[in-house]
């Protein structure tokens, strides 16, 4: 069952087209990976879902996205529920200074939840993300004293707090040494059991081990302003896409970073 | 910049005038007109006030001194010790006015005495409606304005009526700046304050001069009355002092000053003062002759 | 472990159409932008009727005589020329004076001062404070040094410079810091990561990029000082000068002074007089701000 | 491609193979010494301003006892029948300045964060420099512009308020609006320089820009913005043209706003003005008043200096 | 031949031991990996090789780190000198906000070489770099229009014009994508023909392919304060490192990366 579909998305930073024609369907329950290499828009596209391109000036969308069957850009819909349904954790871990608690509270609290006990919702949250544990002893410091995998969990737990149905990853383990990543790699996998989950990385190892299906992005020349715009090579199963893609540039891609 | 135009005699040099902000002024109109005839000589004004300027004349740091009021005993002593010897001139007559809103239509003259309640230190927090002045004006507050304490006009106007120089009630507005006195005699139903006739003439929209009786009958301010010395007593002469070393040995300080003297009413006129009688005239030119 | 409840498995949750309580647009949300805009309009339209009303009381006296005639008391002869030059030569003293060492000064702080040394902090302290002393202080300072020294003569153009460079010799320090700590610290680390000493990674990396922000700093400080009157008056500045200022020992009025003695005069016309002057030291400010954006956009770097 | 030759081999660099120092830099010393210098002037200058302060201050007091001073509540240093206590013009300043920051800092605020949150780009690139250009206009001007339109017009002719020539609460309100632009600029400064990825975040839960704004970038930016109101604190109680000009000159307790009073500023500038002779005791109280507005605003720096440091966030 | 060589290293921040008794040699023409999880220390191991350490407020050494047989440490020695002969890249690419020739002039005109001509002297440096073809025509544009990839070769040309022994890289790939990596570790296994290369990277497959020999670092609680300290835990040719480690903890280190 497909909980996001894109048909033929364009998107467009002022005039530059940085994305063109993609249509794909994000299936429910599962990991979808993507890949390509650097500039080739899986930011973009990634960001369009969820309408966190609204906030960059100048970006716009024009094909259809839907969520749950409705299009996410149809003028009568809120970006702002768009977004809480619709979760994303960043490259960066970006937590915010406030303690640990605040950083999970504030997103219930802004958009008007009100759970029957705040600190269960906290508990509960931080335990999905696996940080429970670590930081059950310091929910009163601020979240700037954890390390870069602490930090990274803790926005995933943020993320898990208000309840949405998808989350978006962009590069969550970029800036992680391995052994958090790993942990984050496993959280991915056992969070797939109740969230929708699109991930893009730079790390083929990463989509081979964790994402069902795979989609292969690169640039190439627009046909009519010669500029480097984003398009869909290939997007499959993530074994067909690592053992027998169909595409010469995928099989490039994926084996000039074996070679 | 601004010089070699028509040149008078081509003197250069300096004139530094120093002194009261009241008739700074006038010798900024003489030396203005001085800068037609003679463009080559650099005339500053500063005011430092009265005292603050006789204090820089007695360290020799001036050549002339712009006065509200006559030297004062211990100042003189001061140029003494330093050797300056100095003449006055009195080069402008002025008339301190009494004044009151222009809208208000109960007061039309004032005695010394009646002055004197008003202002006296004794009133402070006791003398503040205008019935209790005279029992015919109305039972409007008084409001109070007039110039800051560091000015000659303050100094005279609390020794001619109070008696004292400084001796006035605390509780009045004081500002440095006539205009502000203009301001805020307009605006208050019962206003009077006291300053010089020039912001009179220039503000007869807003306020308006009331007459004095310093004993002799009502007298209003004007031109002649202060020439001709009925308006008392607060009509009074605006000096200069000139340091009698700079008057002979600088050529530009005589001939500023002889231009002064010649060219009174003009200068009065320009600055909105009131000129010299042919008398002080003569006297002012005797006694620059005697300087040689 | 508990039971995720109040999680749990996420069940759709209905559509994503209709405004959100606490959506971009909800009541509040407007309200809010509402008053920022009033507040943004208000001080813009506050401060533009302030300038206005000046122009429009100012503007039959904007004229060339205004630039080239000279105080006088005819006030349909006089002219604010040698104010305009006091203001332009006390600035460029109080340039002179100041920026070679407020930006020394602030090198040192942000780049070579060991902080674990209690007099470097008591150095940074120090200079924030003196960023908050009040003008008139500055003012009252320079007039007792000089006492102090023995100078008669406060006057002039030096004694105005030295009052305003210690007024905003803070100022440029701290801007220089704040400049210079914008700069990447892996442009410093690549630098001497090549061989490069740190005084050559200093003149040769840091200080052209710190540019921008120390000149358009220093700049708003400068317009800071052209618009100071207290100090000078407090220094006995001159309002009557009827020469051009030609050095340092030169006596000297500007532009605020000139301002302030006329609008203390009893004539009308002097009043107009003084708003035209307000306009012209209001178009110098602008041309000094232009000057700083310039600046900026020039050599502004993107990192 | 050209051979290597220039290149070659790194053990063949032409330099000595040791690693003590080349050449002494004698220049780089001296340089460094020349910095060193520049940074301790500024304690001579705060030392300069201790002792220029100091000895009038020490005599004033051998005449005036200090709490005759900092308590006595009748100000008349140069009537026949002086007093010297300086409650009247500190209260006067404690008006001015509490009205003035009530306008600034709403004002100030309310425009920092329109300009940084919701502003595009290019209105806030114009508007920033106009606000700075605002900051810049002469004191004097507003001085007048306080009197003859806030006091007068206004307050007077419009809203018929009870109040005569001068208020401290229209030198007060346009000094706050003299104020505005530094608040907005400086607050706005450590707004902006709060990571987009704080705003992304807290976009990416669900919450509006009026959230975001105030329960995410404002707490973040907060050490900042104390800084800016600080610095409009001492702006206020630093200010003189427009407290002369506006706020009146009598020195007496101020018990509303709508009253006139003498600040200490504008007691300063307007003995300054008159003629105060050095060593005379009219030049100590400048002094000693002068002195009172350099403490004054260094407890409310170390006060701030205070609050930044416990609100300090580093991202 | 050993260029480098420390014995028992401890490097401090303040009273904080980051890095405890290291002892290794680095040999002569051969690419050294370090690798380990986040904050054992690599980085402040490479930055104290080289004096870059320096730079940062209580940072100390203690043990002795010898360079060609001299200690670097020793009170005579000059810290410029050392960080000229001993050069270092990057893990974000840092190029001046100069034109691309300028950047690579920079170093070579402030450490006062008098090259017979500057502009060949780039142009080597550049061609090693293996960017030469990709930038000959823009030298006089800045060298922030570059691609993330490129600007990193810029970094390692610029380090070459300067004509070091030995060239320290601090992850010198995390902030790039898969083919621009691929294109620096080809320039590293090039360069290795004059210079010794020692890396710090998170990437296993890296230091597979690269390094000629490879150290594991791990942190543990030090003995007396309690605190995490960094320690070298096994040091040896990749190969053995990779295949037959002799330390139970590299073999869990590794097998988790390929887990
Ligand atoms: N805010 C923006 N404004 C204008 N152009 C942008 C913006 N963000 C990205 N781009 C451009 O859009 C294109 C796609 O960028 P995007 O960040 O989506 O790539 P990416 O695939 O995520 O790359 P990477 O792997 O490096 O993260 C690039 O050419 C980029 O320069
Ligand atoms: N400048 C510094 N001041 C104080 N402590 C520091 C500093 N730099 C690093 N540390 C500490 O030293 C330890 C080692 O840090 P280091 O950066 O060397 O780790 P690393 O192995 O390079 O980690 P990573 O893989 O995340 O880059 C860490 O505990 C870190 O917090
Ligand atoms: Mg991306
Ligand atoms: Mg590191």
């Amino acid at each position: 069952m497909s909980v996001i579909t894109a048909s033929n998305v364009d998107v467009f930073y002022g005039k530059f087209r940085a994305v063109t024609g993609v249509t794909m369907d994000f299936n429910a329950n599962e990991i979808t990976a993507l890949i390509g290499p650097s500039g080739c828009g899986k930011s973009t596209l990634l960001r369009s879902l969820n309408r966190m391109n609204d906030l960059v000036d100048g970006a716009h969308v024009t094909g259809e996205i839907t969520f749950n069957g409705e299009n996410i850009y149809a003028p009568d819909v809120d970006a702002i529920e768009v977004r809480r349904r619709i979760g994303m954790v960043f490259q960066k871990p970006n937590p915010f200074p406030k303690s640990i608690y605040d950083n999970i509270a504030y997103g219930p609290k802004v958009i008007g939840m009100k759970p029957s006990s705040m600190d269960d919702l906290v508990e509960e949250a931080l335990t999905r993300a696996a940080l429970w544990d670590e930081v059950k002893d310091k929910l009163k410091q601020s979240a700037f004293g954890l390390s870069g995998g602490q930090q990274q969990r803790l926005c995933i737990a943020r993320t898990i707090a208000v309840k949405p149905e998808v989350i978006l990853m962009d590069e969550p383990c970029s800036a992680l040494d391995p052994i958090a990543t790993m942990r984050i790699e496993d959280l991915m996998v056992e969070l797939k059991q109740d969230y929708t989950i699109i991930i893009v990385t730079h790390n083929m190892q990463q989509a081979a081990r964790v994402a069902d299906k795979t989609a292969f992005f690169t640039a190439l020349p627009d046909e009519t302003t010669g500029n480097r715009t984003g398009v869909l090579v290939e997007y499959n199963e993530t074994t067909k896409i690592f053992e027998n893609p169909d595409d010469q540039r995928t099989e490039d891609y994926i084996s000039g970073r074996f070679g | 910049g601004g010089q070699g135009a028509t040149n008078g005699t081509g003197l250069n040099g300096a004139v530094v005038a120093d002194g009261s902000s009241t008739v700074a002024p006038l010798t900024e109109a003489a030396a203005d007109l001085f800068r037609d005839v003679e463009p080559g000589v650099n005339v500053t004004v500063a005011t430092s006030g009265t005292g603050g300027g006789f204090e820089k004349f007695c360290a020799g740091e001036t050549d002339i001194s712009n006065a509200s009021r006559p030297i004062k005993e211990e100042e003189a002593a001061a140029c003494a010790a330093n050797g300056i010897e100095f003449t006055e001139l009195i080069v402008a007559n002025d008339g301190l006015a009494v004044v009151v809103p222009a809208a208000n239509d109960f007061v039309t003259c004032l005695t010394v005495d009646q002055l004197g309640k008003i202002w006296g230190p004794a009133s402070e927090g006791k003398i503040n409606s205008w019935n209790q002045i005279d029992p015919s004006f109305p039972n409007t507050k008084l409001a109070l304005f007039g110039p800051g304490t560091d000015s000659g006009t303050f100094d005279y106007f609390t020794k001619e009526i109070n008696g004292e120089e400084g001796a006035i009630r605390t509780d009045y507005s004081p500002s440095e700046d006539d205009n502000v006195l203009v301001q805020g005699i307009s605006g208050a139903e019962g206003g009077l304050g006291f300053f010089g006739l020039s912001y009179v003439t220039e503000n007869a929209d807003k306020v308006r001069a009331v007459d004095v009786d310093g004993g002799k009958g009502c007298v209003a301010a004007s031109e002649a009355s202060v020439q001709d010395g009925t308006y008392t007593p607060l009509g009074r002469p605006l000096f200069v002092y000139v340091n009698n070393a700079s008057y002979s040995e600088k050529p530009q300080v005589k001939s500023f000053l002889d231009f002064y003297i010649e060219k009174q009413s003009e200068i009065a006129e320009l600055a909105i003062f009131i000129g010299l009688t042919a008398e002080q005239v003569a006297v002012a030119k005797k006694e620059l002759e005697s300087l040689g | 472990m508990k039971p995720f409840t109040s999680i749990g498995k996420i069940a759709a949750q209905g559509s994503v159409r209709g405004r959100a309580k606490g959506g971009e647009y909800s009541p509040k949300s407007i309200a809010f932008l509402l008053i920022l805009w009033a507040s943004l309009a208000l001080a813009f339209a506050f401060l533009i009727t302030l300038i206005v009303t000046t122009f429009i009381e100012g503007s039959p006296r904007l004229n060339s005589m205004l630039l080239t005639e000279f105080p006088a008391s005819r006030p349909t002869q006089a002219g604010a020329r040698p104010a305009i030059l006091g203001s332009m030569m006390v600035i460029a003293f109080t340039a002179l004076f100041t920026l070679p060492l407020g930006i020394a000064a602030g090198i040192h702080l942000e780049a070579f001062s060991d902080r674990k040394k209690w007099w470097n902090r008591v150095i940074e302290l120090n200079v924030q404070n003196l960023a908050a002393v009040p003008s008139i202080v500055y003012g009252l300072l320079t007039l007792g040094a000089l006492s102090a020294l023995g100078v008669k003569d406060k006057n002039i153009v030096a004694a105005g410079a030295m009052a305003l460079s210690l007024l905003i010799l803070p100022v440029i320090i701290i801007v220089t810091r704040e400049s210079i700590r914008a700069v990447p610290d892996e442009i410093r680390q690549g630098s001497l990561a090549l061989g490069a000493t740190p005084l050559q990674t200093l003149f040769r990396q840091i200080l052209p990029s710190s540019v921008p922000g120390i000149a358009t700093g220093s700049i708003l400080a400068l317009s800071r000082a052209l618009g100071e009157a207290a100090p000078l008056l407090i220094l006995g500045a001159l309002v009557f000068v009827s020469f051009d200022p030609n050095g340092l020992l030169s006596g000297y009025t500007t532009l605020p002074i000139q301002i302030f003695n006329w609008t203390g005069r009893p004539q009308e016309e002097f009043h107009i007089l003084a708003a035209a002057a307000s306009i012209v030291l209001l178009a110098l400010l602008l041309a000094m701000n232009a000057i700083a954006i310039v600046i900026r956009n020039r050599f502004q770097k993107r990192w | 491609m050209s051979t290597l030759t220039t290149q070659g081999g790194p053990a063949k660099s032409g330099r000595p193979s040791g690693l003590s120092q080349q050449s002494p830099r004698y220049g780089e010393k001296a340089v460094y010494l020349i910095l060193r210098i520049s940074a301790w002037l500024t304690v001579l200058i705060t030392a300069a301003i201790l002792v220029a302060f100091a000895i009038p201050s020490i005599e004033f007091f051998q005449q005036v006892p200090v709490l005759d001073f900092l308590f006595g509540d009748r100000w008349a240093p140069r009537f026949a029948n002086s007093s010297f206590g300086v409650l009247p013009l500190v209260t006067a300043t404690a008006w001015t300045t509490v009205i003035a920051l009530s306008v600034a800092v709403p004002f100030g605020l309310g425009a920092a964060i329109f300009l940084s949150e919701y502003a595009h780009p290019r209105l806030r690139k114009v508007l920033k420099p106009v606000l700075e250009i605002l900051a810049g206009i002469p004191t004097v001007v507003y001085g007048y512009f306080a009197l003859t339109f806030v006091q007068t017009t206004v307050f007077r002719e419009w809203l018929k308020l009870p109040t005569e020539a001068f208020s401290v609460l229209a030198a007060g309100i346009v000094m706050g609006v003299m104020i505005i632009p530094t608040i907005a600029s400086i607050s706005e400064d450590a707004m902006s320089s709060v990571p987009q990825a704080m705003r992304q975040g807290s976009a990416a839960l669900g919450a509006n820009r009026m959230q975001t704004t105030l329960r995410v970038v404002f707490p973040a930016a907060l050490s900042g913005i104390i800084a800016a109101v600080v610095l409009g604190i001492s702006r206020a109680v630093g200010e003189t043209m427009i407290v002369a000009i506006a706020a009146g000159q009598q020195a007496r307790i101020v018990g509303n706003p709508l009253e006139q009073g003498q600040t200490m500023t504008g007691f300063i500038a307007n003995a300054a003005l008159g003629d105060s002779r050095v060593g005379s005791l009219e030049y100590d109280t400048l002094y000693a008043v002068g002195l009172l507005l350099f403490i004054l605003t260094l407890i409310i720096n170390w006060i701030s200096i205070a609050f930044v440091r416990r609100f300090r966030e580093v991202y």
